[in-house]
């Protein structure tokens, strides 16, 4: 009789054995780290990890210390999907030749925005258009922290960071966050959705989907980072749930290119309610740059309103 | 752990005992400390859920919240915001609370092996 | 009973890699290799192969799928050429240090810019440092049975570290000659089946592999990757004479051509050799003392044997198929090592650096005759005009 | 039997030029001799002119070098002869083999090349008789067997069915062979 799913309730959750261990070296706060644990808390099989260079892998993994308890590769920077694909081809093939038992392994990789969007988007691509069986989550904090807050394509509109610094002249980032989850989608794989840690349960019910879809599945959770976003270690849920409630960051899964929004904010806050309580924003509220919160209200509501259409919803 | 020669650890940059991080007390890390009124709580686990240093102590077999695992807890004080009971019960202190521990029976410092709670 | 067939270079790699047939074979087409990759792909989609090919989109993901196959504990190959290798570097480096055992087929290619399809070294030569252990190969029979010992080589416990089989992109990998294949039992039974020490899918186990080193650890992990490198001379010496007496060959460090008595002798590498005994036999004839040492293995670097197989020559030169812009006098990368070797080795003898064919450009044995005349004058005159000579380049 | 013979071959892309070494060079393993066959690799793109080298003999060849004085030069396109100097380094007592519906005589009028043996044979024409489309390689190879002596037609034959044999219909096999044994009869030397 297969064993039942463990119930997604946090009761029977915290029952299970934590396959991260605390003693890790991320900062206080880190959203990162939630992502890790409740996704992994939702998947009852065994599992194997492949990380990206960057803050989850540094704060990890220092030699001789390890906070996995399950096996583990990183490889370098722009390959976590490739490494993956690697090491669940030689599982494919050991298991097919008899020489290792089926298992029903995961095979997962997790890298950030950085190592996702910009270095790592070739390998992500190949690997996915490969069908090889295994679940890609970037946790987007939407900038390179792990080496000092720089400026990566998923960097929201306006924000500071070291190489798009706050200046007299240019205040910020100039250009809008990439939507890698669209062009996850576009690969025509089976499964790709966006979640946050926020609501715990859809991302732990899509992680479950992922992880049983069959095929190639992309997940982009948004982990906010009390450090680069500038805001109080212990705001890190509500901020993060202020972005979903913005529409910033919607909820949705595209299913065998269906696409369905999974959460739909009862009352759609103004992203300014969001940009007001992180410090990398401060400079837009002067008067002389307020007009980029009214730029980056018009292109958030843009694409809520394309996501309503494409999910049926508009 | 003291430093090892190149003939005593394994080749490659492997690390062999998986989650061997908890011998690294993350604790000393704290500006903060989380203070709970374990009479209030109603073990609904949010704080598990959320921690993101594995750090809250939860005794499985009677599903309660039973502290925090003050070796790791950072005190980010993320348990204390999202804590669901309208009166806090977790609330983020000035002070990484050793100094407390001792005679504050609220305050539980347990240290943990694979989640499971002793005494 | 083995047979004898008509292949390429390319083909011969090929063969060996059905006949190795390893759980997993990640690779991407580049010019003069693909023809290695694409008969590998005739024999996964008939069935001949039970090995997981894995197509990827460069070869940064495929040194990089290598990586995670290996580590996962799967026997892996792969093949590349000139910027393809390039475009490895990163993961070329990272595949030593985490000791994993692939097996490679570098059919040589030179560096761009300018782009150029045709045979140098410049491809290995920039990789010689990385951690691999490497074998050059006169011909597509040497290939063969070098990539066959590889497997064998690489994984030995003393080793654990990746090989690079060199052959000389078209001239050799295009070539088509007669190639004497081996039974694919007697070649099966050769490698073994490959007994990984810490799979990475060994659930029971769980390992982290790939940590973040301070400057607490990351020396004493460089010291290690050095000790398996000195343990593989004594390795290959072993593996290879396995090798010789089950499939009677006569592989060694290198290939001594008529050496013995010679009082000149040049060193060249791949199918270069080839030609230079075409040359030392029509010297010979000529009644003049010459002779040939063809190096095999060039990491890790004989340098011992190297100096004590010439210590009793007047005149050695040297022919580079590379050029290490900025060392000494621009010369090539074998003959400074040689330099070295002889030097500290207490060989005091003449010695030239004839820099040849980059690009692909043809050398013909009546340019070799030229430098052997050469070192027979070093040789009388006890001294060397000119240290380092670009043959055929046009002034 | 020659002890080396260096023989180089001239065609473009698409007609079969490095097919045709490569069917030699089986030919060569069949009879227990060594051999080498080699193209002279450029992007080899559909008409241009190309170049192809075989080696062949009775003792292991090691050189590896392009061959500058070919035994042999078989030019597979006539319209090569304006165009391609096919005739360069060709030794003096060398053999000169084209596909042409020209003259021995003409041909080294046009070719300028007046000592060793010059053979023609209209392996075109042969080849659209027997197979219906200018495929000339197997033609000529029919043909170099008699103009050189180095190897039997029998040979040659039992080759094209064991290299064809897989990949094409019978049918289509025994015309390739047809069609070389008829450019073997009607090569004339001159």
């Amino acid at each position: 009789m297969a064993t039942q799913p463990t119930k997604l309730t946090p009761k029977e959750l915290s029952k299970r054995p934590e396959r991260l261990s605390p003693g890790h070296r991320l900062c206080a706060g880190c959203g990162a780290s939630i992502i890790v644990r409740q996704m992994l808390a939702a998947i009852d099989d065994p599992v194997v990890i492949a990380n990206a260079t960057g803050c989850l892998e540094v704060g990890t993994t220092i030699y001789p210390y390890t906070a996995w308890r399950v096996p583990w590769i990183h490889n370098a920077f722009e390959n976590a999907a490739s490494t993956i694909s690697g090491v669940e081809a030689a599982y494919r093939s050991l298991v097919r030749q008899g020489k290792i038992p089926e298992q029903n392994v995961k095979f997962l990789a997790f890298a950030g925005d950085g190592g996702t969007y910009d270095i790592g988007i070739q390998a992500l691509s190949g690997a996915v258009e490969r069908g090889h069986q295994f679940l890609y989550v970037c946790y987007d904090n939407g900038a390179y922290m792990n080496t000092g807050i720089q400026r990566s394509s998923a960097t929201p509109f306006g924000a500071h960071t070291t190489t798009s610094p706050a200046g007299k002249v240019i205040p910020g980032k100039q250009q809008f966050r990439k939507d890698l989850t669209a062009i996850m989608a576009a690969h025509n794989i089976p499964y790709v959705a966006q979640a946050a840690p926020s609501k715990w349960k859809d991302l732990m019910q899509k992680t479950r989907k992922a992880v049983n879809c069959g095929g190639a599945a992309f997940m982009n959770v948004l982990a906010s980072c009390n450090r680069g976003w500038r805001h109080g270690t212990d705001e890190t849920i509500e901020l993060t749930q202020l972005a979903v409630d913005a529409c910033y960051w919607p909820l949705y899964e595209v299913e065998d290119g269906e696409w369905r929004l999974t959460y739909k904010p009862k009352e759609k806050r103004p992203v300014e309610e969001w940009l007001k309580r992180q410090g990398r924003f401060r400079h837009v509220f002067r008067p002389e740059n307020r007009h980029m919160i009214d730029e980056l209200q018009a292109e958030v509501d843009l694409r809520w309103e394309r996501l309503l259409r494409l999910c049926g919803e508009a | 752990m003291e430093l090892k020669g190149w003939r005593d650890i394994p080749i490659g940059g492997m690390i062999l005992e998986a989650g061997n991080a908890v011998e690294y007390l993350t604790g000393g890390w704290r500006a903060f400390r989380p203070v709970f009124g374990q009479a209030g709580c109603i073990h609904c686990m949010q704080c598990w859920l959320f921690c993101p240093d594995s750090s809250i102590l939860v005794d499985p077999d009677n599903e309660k919240m039973v502290g925090f695992d003050l070796n790791y807890c950072k005190g980010c004080g993320i348990c204390a915001s999202i804590c669901p009971v309208n009166v806090k019960i977790i609330k983020k202190a000035k002070g990484a609370g050793e100094e407390l521990a001792q005679d504050d029976p609220r305050l539980c410092i347990r240290t943990v092996e694979e989640g499971k709670f002793e005494e | 009973m083995s047979k004898f067939e008509a292949l390429t270079g390319n083909d011969a790699v090929a063969t060996a890699m059905r006949q190795i047939n390893p759980d997993v074979m990640a690779a991407y087409p580049i010019t003069p290799q693909t023809s290695t990759v694409q008969k590998f792909a005739d024999f996964v989609s008939d069935g001949l192969v039970d090995t997981e090919f894995v197509c990827v989109e460069s070869e940064h993901s495929a040194m990089s799928a290598c990586v995670g196959a290996s580590a996962a504990g799967a026997r892996v190959m792969t093949a590349t050429s000139a910027n393809g290798l390039a475009l490895m570097w990163e993961i070329v480096y990272i595949a030593a240090s985490n000791r994993c055992p692939i097996a490679m087929s570098l059919v040589n290619r030179a560096l761009s810019a300018p782009i150029n399809i045709h045979c140098d070294h410049s491809d290995v030569m920039g990789m010689r440092d990385a951690g691999w252990i490497i074998f050059f190969s006169e011909n597509g029979q040497e290939a063969y049975d070098n990539i066959i010992q590889a497997i064998r080589i690489g994984e030995h416990p003393d080793v654990l570290l990746p090989v690079a089989v060199c052959q000389d992109g078209f001239i050799t990998s295009h070539g088509m000659e007669r190639v004497e294949i081996y039974e694919d039992a007697e070649v099966k039974a050769f490698v073994g089946t490959y007994r990984p020490q810490w799979p990475l899918l060994d659930l029971e186990h769980p390992k982290t592999l790939g940590p973040l080193d301070f400057y607490d650890y990351y020396y004493e992990h460089k010291r290690q990757q050095i000790e398996a490198m000195e343990n593989a001379q004594r390795v290959i010496l072993e593996v290879t004479g396995e090798f010789n007496k089950k499939f009677n060959r006569n592989y060694s460090l290198f290939e001594p051509y008529r050496l013995e008595d010679a009082e000149v002798a040049v060193i060249a590498v791949n199918s270069t050799a080839g030609t230079v005994k075409v040359v030392v036999d029509q010297l010979r004839d000529e009644g003049l003392k010459v002779g040939l040492l063809k190096p095999r293995l060039f990491r890790p670097f004989p340098a011992q044997e190297l100096a004590s197989a010439l210590g009793h020559l007047k005149a050695v030169v040297v022919m580079d198929r590379s050029v290490s812009f900025g060392a000494m006098d621009n010369a090539g990368p074998l003959f400074l090592e040689l330099v070295a070797a002889l030097t500290l080795h207490g060989v005091q003898v003449p010695m030239a650096d004839y820099v040849y064919g980059l690009g692909g450009r043809d050398i013909l044995p009546r340019e070799i005759e030229r430098v052997y005349r050469d070192a027979l004058k070093m040789a009388e005159t006890g001294r060397v005009e000119r240290l380092v000579t670009y043959l055929s380049v046009r002034e | 039997m020659a002890e080396l013979t260096e023989i180089r071959w001239h065609g473009r892309g698409g007609q079969g030029v490095v097919t045709a070494g490569k069917l030699l060079a089986e030919t060569a393993l069949g009879s227990g001799q060594y051999f080498q066959a080699f193209p002279d690799y450029g992007p080899e793109r559909m008409g241009a002119p190309i170049r192809a080298f075989t080696r062949i003999s009775s003792k292991p060849i090691t050189i590896h070098s392009q061959i500058e004085e070919p035994d042999v030069v078989l030019v597979l396109d006539p319209t090569l002869l304006g165009i391609v100097p096919v005739t360069k380094g060709l030794k003096e007592d060398g053999t000169l083999l084209v596909n042409t519906p020209m003259s021995p005589a003409e041909v080294r009028d046009v070719t300028g090349f007046h000592s060793g043996k010059v053979f023609t044979v209209g392996a075109s024409h042969i080849a659209i008789e027997e197979m219906g489309r200018e495929i000339t390689n197997t033609p000529m190879l029919g043909a170099f067997a008699r103009a050189t002596g180095l190897f039997d037609i029998e040979d040659l034959s039992e080759q094209l069915r064991a290299w064809f044999g897989k990949k094409i219909s019978a049918e289509i096999v025994e015309a390739n062979v047809r069609a070389m044994r008829r450019a073997a009869e009607e090569v004339q030397q001159g």
